[in-house]
């Protein structure tokens, strides 16, 4: 608190401030940070303050009285606001759930490794006879729909990938056998392709 | 929509109803208690006094006026029970109106003197966010897991590069070859068909060697080894091996 | 921003509700309050809390503590939401932008709309005994003080006007029944109308 010296004081009064004063000014500062839009600077909260009042020994007290509370006066980027307490938020935040369409890549690529399983990138590549990002893979991989199945024993030892329970889960499967046999999707012209 | 043509006393009325009230209030705090007949004088009096500055008045105006004075008119002498409008209802419901325009000025004044949110009371500036989206979800179902596989193999396959179909084609020399070998165990007429390689399903395939199995025919019998017969056109081409002692006869080929 | 309610219950507080609970239960309600700019509803205030704590019980404690506070926890639009106190809003105005006011025809306007909803535009020009012009319709449209309503069947079929939550917002109503009855709308002895 700096201490702009009280222009009408009682002569008794305190040094720094009027506590009525005072008190006045936090209950100005804390209705000003709720109701603005953006973070409270000092200098603006000064302008709605008494002339009296340093608005920095106001947010210093508010700081103080409303740390711990539900909802706190924080510091952030260009100034001050207030928050509501972060071991809070998984009370008070509702999950709402938006589930994601996967790409077209991505699809493709879990239904080739669904019906060649176990299979490796190289022969996915084959299969969808384009190539194949890390990036779709990886995604896959997040998604808890594919997962590693070894290696497959040829020069360079890659990565097998197969399908998982969750995959099952997600379209409704009670087992790979349940899938629709390949013949029945695609008329393949030669059996060459079982890489 | 106060017009420009309404100056003096009308100015600031929003429309005759506007000014029959403040008349209409001047007379009496009770609506109910007016009386008609002291407001149409007193409304024709503006307009007049509104006419001698300005000619022109908006038609609501004129047609309020016109109106007022027909009701005092009708006010004025007694009832008449033949009258098919009765004009102390109509009166009434003029009041009724007033009566309404001035309960919903002072409930817009009623409204205009409360707190009102963003003037005198404020909410939080800065709401925080409370939804939070899982987007963990996948939204696919079998039918599009299928779909998507047909369509990555159909697309694969049609990328493939074009190979022309490798033909095995029965030429004339494999046609002769196998006529010679069957035309001994002949034991009759029979038809070119027959003499067909077996397992030839491809048309094209099949057309080819029964070219080059009539063709073969024929340079057999022109050889002598065998006789061809055809009873029509497009009929059925027949071959026999040819008696050793007779001579060719007429050799109808096709 | 209310009192800290004792997280630390003495041993020998009510018997009905698990103090500590309860105390929980406050913040909760503090924080999903404040951090909304609508009106929170019991029920859904009820979601967000321990399922044997009662939102209403925790709403009236909470309305108790923050009366008065430069903050308040106000009943409004069939909700409940934090306002800052009126006697700050001379202070807060001079650091927040203020919205300009309705102007009178649009205010007679939406009195009109809300004592005669659904309403169309005919019928409130009407009962003002004058037409509407279509800017007063939209700056109240604009204001999301009114919304339509459907249409009325009748020739044209002419759309029909109601007030929104956001119109109780606006006026610190907690339903359209808090709106004075006909009756209460007399005027006081002579008001004078300027003319």
């Amino acid at each position: 608190m700096s201490e702009p010296p009280d222009p009408q004081p009682a002569p008794d009064a305190l040094p720094e401030a009027d506590p009525a004063l005072f008190a006045h000014a936090l209950r100005i500062a804390e209705a000003l940070i709720f109701a603005s839009d953006r973070p409270i600077q000092p200098a603006r909260l000064q302008q709605a303050l008494p002339p009296d009042v340093d608005a920095r020994a106001v947010i210093t007290s508010l700081l103080a009285t409303t740390a711990g509370r539900p909802v706190e006066l924080v510091e952030v980027a260009g100034g001050f606001a207030f928050r509501t307490a972060a071991d809070l938020a998984p009370a008070i935040t509702k999950v709402v759930e938006v589930p994601r369409r996967l790409p077209r890549v991505a699809m493709e690529t879990l239904a080739i490794i669904a019906y060649h399983q176990p299979v490796t990138r190289a022969e996915i590549e084959e299969i969808r006879g384009a190539s194949l990002s890390q990036t779709t893979l990886e995604a896959l991989l997040e998604s808890g729909l594919i997962a590693p199945r070894g290696r497959k024993e040829v020069p360079g030892r890659p990565s097998l990938w197969g399908t998982t329970p969750r995959f099952l889960e997600q379209f409704g499967l009670k087992a790979l056998t349940d899938l629709p046999r390949r013949e029945e999707l695609v008329s393949e012209p030669a059996p060459q392709l079982s890489a | 929509m106060t017009q420009p043509v309404l100056h003096l006393r009308l100015d600031g009325f929003e429309g005759p109803l506007d000014l029959l009230l403040d008349l209409a209030r001047a007379q009496k705090v009770d609506l109910e208690k007016i009386s008609i007949i002291a407001l149409v004088d007193q409304f024709l009096a503006v307009l007049e006094q509104a006419r001698r500055v300005r000619l022109e008045l908006a038609a609501d105006w004129l047609v309020m006026a016109a109106w007022l004075a027909w009701l005092k008119s009708r006010l004025l002498v007694p009832p008449d029970p033949e009258e098919e409008v009765d004009a102390e209802a109509l009166a009434a419901a003029l009041t009724d109106r007033l009566a309404e325009l001035e309960r919903m000025r002072l409930a817009a004044a009623w409204l205009a003197g409360r707190d009102q949110l963003g003037r005198e009371v404020f909410a939080r500036g800065a709401a925080e966010q409370l939804r939070v989206e899982d987007r963990s979800g996948i939204h696919a179902d079998l039918p599009a897991l299928l779909q998507a596989y047909a369509a990555a193999r159909r697309r694969a396959l049609a990328r493939r590069p074009y190979t022309p179909k490798h033909r095995k084609l029965w030429t004339v020399q494999d046609a002769l070859a196998r006529l010679g070998r069957l035309i001994g165990a002949l034991p009759d007429w029979a038809v070119l068909h027959r003499f067909l390689p077996d397992g030839l399903t491809d048309p094209v395939e099949r057309r080819a060697a029964l070219a080059s199995t009539l063709i073969a025919a024929l340079e057999t019998a022109r050889g002598g080894a065998i006789e061809l017969q055809q009873e029509r056109a497009f009929g059925p081409i027949l071959l026999r091996r040819a008696a050793p002692s007779e001579a060719i006869p007429d050799v109808r080929a096709a």
